[in-house]
């Protein structure tokens, strides 16, 4: 209750956002709504990780990070792609394997690869490759990074480790991004990880940042010197959002009771955004509400995707 | 009963009968009860030894070894079979070179158990059939469950073995119906020519065209093979099931493959170095001169598995390619 | 020269005159030059690209991988072969998928070298030969060097075939001599039937008795056979050896098997699900009629490799094994 | 130099030690020693990695940690073993493959197991192992704990993490015994190390507990309180020892230039009980070699182990 009225509080002091910002949120959210509705009338094949209250993430993120750089992204990615390319036609083809599909209908939801971006659906397996490729940058590109999406169930991997002490030792601009929304599929974060994220990271000393806000303007002003710093100084960076997962793992799994899916929600971007700027926020909703239909209807009719180069 | 249901009642029946069995994985508690609701229930029931674990596949196989290494039984669930990659050290070079390494013989009861096989969409990593990578690793078994095998006789079986053991579950079988009482259809009855191997048979067990070998998550697409193989083309195909992959139990399914002369191999698997590469040899070896051709392999395209259905089915193992290449070979 | 200078050649030579490659792996770097000094003076010459990395043998395959993917040719040092098992997801899951399961073609230039087998008395896990456990693995290739391939042929053609690669490295191979000049002794010559296949003859290359196929790091011991064949029992068996040992050039080795009629494959790797399983499906298929017996396989004990030296010799593939498995099956 | 001084200095404040700690810390030593000399005479076939300067770690341990706690040792083992089992003739026929050898010539010098003790060649691997040993002890006998060596070097692996997690989350009684030797193989910690292994433990909610002493009862007073801490209140425990590798990595293979193989030599405990008690010491030494000597002899004439149970 309290963290709903603070939240509640802190969203009238929401600082401005440009209407492109505010459009993809909604973008995002639209698209992952309509996915799980999909879903729901089994017009989906396969699974989905939906980002639903995590899209301010990659929204806020996509001012500092430019296409020359690199992304990792992993299974809940489809916000990753959207902020980096706001392509729904392409994603979408994806995951319904149709015609256009960024990957022909090859990866799916998971698996995703254009040019510099590219998710994988095993946990902890990106670290030591973004590792890779923030050596090469280092030597053939100095001053681009490397951002990688890792969520808080996944420090449970032994590659996170193996990854943070190289990029510590080799002084690599790897900027890791967590997204600790305090439960890994079901289980939660105080039953799957000992001591704390900001620790862990600090003992290969490698700098640590955690951000509570979800608000745009916020979080780039707080984050914008850091990821700088990391370009120039050539250093790796974690930065730690906490987050909520506002809808369930996948499809249909969520487990977790009421009150903890509440405060969950209590703490969405959505509503804050919307109490702060009702109507900017009521017609891009109604935008981006079209924009995902409009794209649903269209892909919904393409032929199925075609795989040429196995 | 499907068999999801038969697995969970063996995994309840091993942990109420041996107060030292664990079971371990990824969100395998309750109310969850695991990606495939395979543990659901269990760890009400038993809330010390059902343990979720953290995203750490090469640790907690690691941690069944040590239970396993300790005196107790370990089950450690893997939540996709692809991720059993990151536990390869554990098992090849740890717990089944325990039970040979230091010179004498150590029990080793550990049961990896991997969901596996495509058919669902879920893409390249989350759809593979490893089996093959384990064949060989001295100490090591492997098991796969099946509609005929009642699990809960195989897995405690297993675990008496005291090997360390991956039991492979093919995701698509969990929500069939087991079979029972000796029958698959209006045309197929099945029977144990040996102790965990099932046979598929029509009419009489001993008269048959060929044969054909399958793991237990074959299973749907063989039969269905079988019957169009008869019904289509009046081929008697007998079908063989044998719950333990490897070491294959060879000399028990060397009286039926005898008087066939014609063997066949269907897995999911995709292409190269398979389990099906493992049986070809033995059976070549075995039955040389009685063959009227060598044992022929069908599985997946050399291929990884892509996520759109209409994709998938492309590269997986289909009933109709079983169907076409019994046919076709036959013909030449 | 001896193999291990000439692969220390083929490394340099690559860092040389590709300003993009690098090369990684657990104390590489000078005065110590790696544990079996393969990498000796290159990082004196390529310090930035040379790089001596922590205990983290999935961790770099992945830095491997990483590099491949922005651009980089990686090759990546598993100090043991043994330790490759700690890569397998990144291997299999990351490096090979990614060649295709993103829907194009995209090029990942790896190699993972792997210094491999026993012989050594380094005992039971860092004796192994795991080639078997990586066949059949969409997007990846295996390699294995010998003393007839010059390596600064070999390593940039499979760097530009841009897919992952296994380099498998003999460790008793490294102080042997590369054969030069199509010589092997007094009784041998060597020529290249196809682009990457050795092969060993007595005389002239069109006759014999059986072929032999197997994979470089059993060459001396490969070549011991042939000559006491020869010697001892009047049997000419020409010897082949691959370079790439998966995916197998199987149409670039059939001429030489289809004059045989018997076909023999010797490997380190213990029993089970061998490299050799692969070799002979695709002979029997192709072959199917004119062999006189099933391809023989001759390899290691089904057992883990012990490290007492007489224990050891029980244990591994010997130059009296691969003789006397000719000898008696050709008697049959 | 200097750290020779303080090294010498402190030797006379050497608190005492029982004939059978001495003995059996210079027995470890001309084991060690001895191996080097059968390698070098091409008497052993293999490789062997010794524990010179190190031996004290397993001596000062022996006290702490019973016949029935687990110890996993690793290729650095035979300290260990001889600490725990006194029994040089079993481990030297093992290494040279006789009769009598403690796994029948299988295991080697690496790979060693008699009762509650393991030990295995492959880096990390023995954490998560250890953690399942000591769930079932938890559970199965409460107060027992397992006691896991690992070097420095080691803590590039992924393992080490997971295994340190679930033993803080499920609170297991275990007890890593870190041998910060500041070198791996080859390799300075410096260059495969980021941050501090105090750091990394901490960071799992783990305690963490350094010591730079080489002095057998001055170790002992410091660990005894935190062991049995472990054991009463079932947590985990790292314990870090500051040492020195006085030897090569396994034969013939010191890079090390010679100011810092002579700085780990200014280390040796040798050198400072050989100060504090010259008496008893010269006579421990004669002992410790002649036993040394026999075992040798008597081992060497022995047939070669036989192994049935494959
Ligand atoms: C290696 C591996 N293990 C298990 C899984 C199955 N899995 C997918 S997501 C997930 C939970 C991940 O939790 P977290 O990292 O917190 O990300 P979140 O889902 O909360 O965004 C699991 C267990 C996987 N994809 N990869
Ligand atoms: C997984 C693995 N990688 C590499 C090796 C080879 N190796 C054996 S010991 C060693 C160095 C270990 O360093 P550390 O942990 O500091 O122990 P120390 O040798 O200093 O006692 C290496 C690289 C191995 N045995 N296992
Ligand atoms: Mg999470
Ligand atoms: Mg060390």
């Amino acid at each position: 209750m309290t963290s709903a009225v603070a939240t509640a509080d802190r969203a009238k002091e929401r600082t401005p956002l440009t209407d492109e910002d505010l459009l993809l949120l909604l973008m995002i959210r639209r698209f992952e709504e309509e996915l799980l509705r999909l879903f729901g009338a089994g017009l989906l094949n396969g699974t989905t990780h939906t980002c639903l209250g995590q899209e301010y993430v990659p929204v806020a993120l996509r001012t500092l990070i430019g296409l020359e750089d690199f992304v990792f992204s992993n299974h809940r990615g489809h916000g990753h792609y959207l902020a980096r390319y706001q392509d729904l036609r392409g994603l979408l083809a994806e995951i319904m394997g149709r015609e256009g599909a960024v990957c022909n209908g090859v990866g799916g939801s998971q698996h995703i690869l254009r040019d510099r971006y590219l998710s994988t659906g095993v946990q902890g397996q990106s670290l030591p490759v973004a590792v890779g490729v923030a050596l090469r940058l280092k030597h053939a590109e100095p001053g681009r990074l490397v951002c990688a999406h890792i969520g808080d169930g996944t420090w449970g991997e032994g590659s996170v480790y193996e990854a943070l002490n190289m990029a510590a030792l080799w002084r690599l601009p790897l900027l890791v991004v967590v997204e600790h929304n305090g439960i890994a599929q079901s289980t939660p974060t105080t039953a799957q990880m000992a001591g704390t994220i900001a620790d862990r990271v600090k003992a290969f000393g490698i700098d640590h940042h955690r951000t509570e806000s979800t608000d745009i303007g916020e979080i780039r002003a707080e984050l914008d010197p850091m990821i700088q710093r990391s370009r120039e100084a050539s250093l790796p960076l974690v930065v730690e959002f906490a987050t909520h997962r506002v809808g369930p793992h996948s499809k249909g799994d969520d487990t977790r009771p009421p009150d903890v899916i509440e405060r969950a929600e209590a703490h969405d971007w959505h509503r804050s955004y919307a109490t702060a700027f009702p109507e900017r926020f009521a017609h891009a909703d109604e935008r981006a509400r079209s924009l995902v239909e409009e794209v649903v209807a269209e892909v919904q009719d393409l032929p199925p995707a075609v795989w040429t180069e196995q | 009963m499907r068999v999801v249901d038969n697995l969970n009642l063996a995994l309840r029946s091993v942990l109420e009968r041996d107060p030292e069995a664990y079971l371990l994985g990824e969100d395998i508690v309750d109310p969850y009860g695991g990606a495939f609701k395979v543990t659901k229930g269990l760890s009400s029931t038993f809330p010390d030894r059902v343990l979720s674990t953290p995203l750490s596949e090469g640790g907690i196989v690691g941690v069944g070894g040590g239970l396993a290494l300790a005196g107790s039984r370990a089950i450690v669930e893997i939540m996709f079979a692809d991720f059993v990659a990151l536990a390869f050290d554990q098992i090849v070079n740890f717990a089944s070179k325990s039970v040979s390494m230091y010179g004498k013989r150590v029990p080793m009861p550990l049961v990896v158990r991997c969901p596996s096989g495509g058919g669902r969409g879920y893409g390249p990593t989350h759809s593979q059939s490893p089996q093959k990578h384990f064949i060989g690793v001295p100490g090591l078994s492997l098991y796969e469950i099946s509609p005929f095998h009642d699990n809960q006789a195989l897995l405690p079986a297993i675990l008496r073995r005291a090997v360390p053991a991956l039991l492979f579950e093919d995701k698509l079988l969990y929500g069939r119906q087991m079979y029972t009482e000796g029958v698959v259809d209006d045309l197929l009855q099945y029977d144990f020519p040996a102790p965990d191997v099932a046979r598929v048979f029509v009419e009489t067990p001993d008269e048959c065209d060929c044969v054909l070998i399958a793991p237990g998550g074959v299973s749907q697409r063989a039969i269905g093979a079988v019957r169009r193989l008869l019904l289509e083309h009046e081929i008697s195909c007998q079908l063989l099931i044998p719950a333990r992959l490897y070491p294959l139990p060879i000399e028990a399914l060397l009286p039926v493959l005898r008087g066939a002369g014609s063997v066949f191999v269907a897995e999911e698997s995709v292409a190269g170095g398979t389990w099906g590469h493992e049986v070809a040899q033995l059976v070549h070896r075995a039955l040389w001169g009685e063959l009227r051709h060598p044992v022929t392999l069908i599985h997946s395209q050399d291929s990884i598995i892509p996520t759109a259905g209409h994709l998938e089915e492309q590269v997986l193992l289909q009933e109709t390619t079983i169907c076409r290449t019994v046919v076709e070979t036959l013909r030449d």
